[in-house]
């Protein structure tokens, strides 16, 4: 797994690549709190367009992390369908805001 | 179809990962989708995941066998460890119940939700047994059959 | 980075590719680079083929057994198999030399060349057991170690 | 494995998908001898681009093909590293032409 964080604004952007499994959760954990400390008031985007596996044991990492975060927002972005089918298992998607991967294109629209 | 393999390895965390590759090349040869495998894969790593961090409370000398067989009905995965065993398996079957207050407790809905049966055996002090059963789908074969 | 993964499958085709994702997997864990892997695989492809059809003629109810072990210094790979075995393993080993004409005799050139070391062991009747090495590159840390 | 033919003027083109290995040597073998047996005078060009790996098996299908084909022409494209090296190993790269996957765009000349 691989990290990597940017700051856009009022928010951190952290792309992961890789599986998020029980090898990954805890540097995961750890990258995160300290980021999540160091920007005190951003909110917190992940992006997963680059995992394409996720168990219980990822899918802790990010509740842990949405419950740590009290009031700030927390997002999933690029998720996949594999990804997703965990996330809604689980019931995250009805508390987490949740971004499919491959949107389908909206034609621009002249109203 | 017929195929069976099994394999043991060390309980520490990155065979987790060696086990969700090896089944997921086993079921790659029988009639499952990619989206039948990716679920497939996700009981695997919660089944090892649970013999590494609950069996052997995270020391990394344990032995974890995972045996996977095919037949003609489909995939069947056993996963084993000797370790502490679970004293009440009701309970730990339940949605949300964990040892650990830093997990989910969803492993075995996991397992139960993605495969079409699972049963568990467990001796306090010997260790755990867990067995998941995953049909394949095999479409237009009747006609064939009917002749 | 000390681990250990023992496997037995069936003497199927298939199979093979099964042996090289499980060994590709545990080689990932270690300091290998993607070409590394990439040469290890096609050794581990070589040894598993042969206990299938020269070990066991091809007949798909035979064991074959493959285990990896990681240490400080790399990878090392049995594959070992109980079919017929080598009447003359200095023969076989020869560049080109096949008992089947429809080969080309480069398995063991392959596995010679991929790996760092080649060990075969075998009795006729009673099977055959070829032990690979492949050494990790570390580097940079003369400088740690001269402290 | 899947394997897809093109006709191509005086060459068959067959694109190969997957391993070459123990598994898929046998159903190559017969449907590259069917291809041959059926267009008796054409030349033979495998599309290498989407095989990740190949080993002894696999090598053993081109090479006996290559012997079938006496003075046809036999040609492999979009070679990728990984399968250059046992290429090469083998030896094979001296007899038959091989072109490799991403060839360096080469800028027009005006000379
Ligand atoms: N192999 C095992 N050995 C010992 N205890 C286990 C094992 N598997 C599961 N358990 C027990 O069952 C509980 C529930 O497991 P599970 O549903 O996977 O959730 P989690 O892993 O998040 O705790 C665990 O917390 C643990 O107490
Ligand atoms: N596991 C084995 N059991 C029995 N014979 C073997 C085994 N492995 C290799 N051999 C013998 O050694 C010969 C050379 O093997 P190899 O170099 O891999 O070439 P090939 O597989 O193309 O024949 C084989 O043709 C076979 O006679």
């Amino acid at each position: 797994m691989t990290i990597v964080h940017t700051i856009q604004g009022n928010r951190i952007l952290v792309a992961i690549h890789g599986d998020l499994d029980l090898t990954t959760a805890a540097p995961l954990r750890e990258a995160l709190d300290e980021l999540l400390d160091r920007y005190r008031e951003k909110a917190l985007v992940l992006d997963l367009s680059e995992v394409e596996f996720i168990d219980s044991s990822g899918l802790g990492v990010i509740l842990g992390r949405y419950r740590r975060m009290g009031n700030r927002s927390l997002s999933l972005v690029g998720v996949k369908p594999s990804v997703k089918a965990v996330l809604e298992l689980a019931g995250i998607t009805a508390i987490i805001s949740v971004t499919d991967a491959f949107k389908p294109a909206v034609k621009d629209q002249h109203v | 179809m017929k195929n069976t393999m099994q394999m043991r390895f060390l309980s520490v965390p990155d065979n987790v990962g060696l086990a969700r590759v090896a089944i997921a090349a086993l079921a790659g040869q029988a009639p499952f989708s990619l989206s039948d495998i990716d679920e497939i894969k996700v009981a695997v790593s919660e089944a090892v995941s649970n013999a590494i961090i609950h069996g052997y409370k995270g020391k990394p000398d344990g032995w974890v066998e995972l045996t996977g067989t095919l037949d003609k009905l489909g995939l069947t995965i056993v996963v084993e460890d000797f370790g502490v065993g679970i004293a009440d398996i009701e309970q730990a079957r339940q949605p949300s119940f964990s040892s650990d207050p830093e997990r989910m407790g969803l492993g075995f809905v996991f397992m139960e939700s993605f495969m079409h049966g699972l049963h568990v055996e467990s001796t306090v002090g010997k260790g755990t047994r867990v067995e998941m059963q995953r049909f394949a789908t095999i479409q237009g074969e009747l006609s064939r059959d009917a002749q």
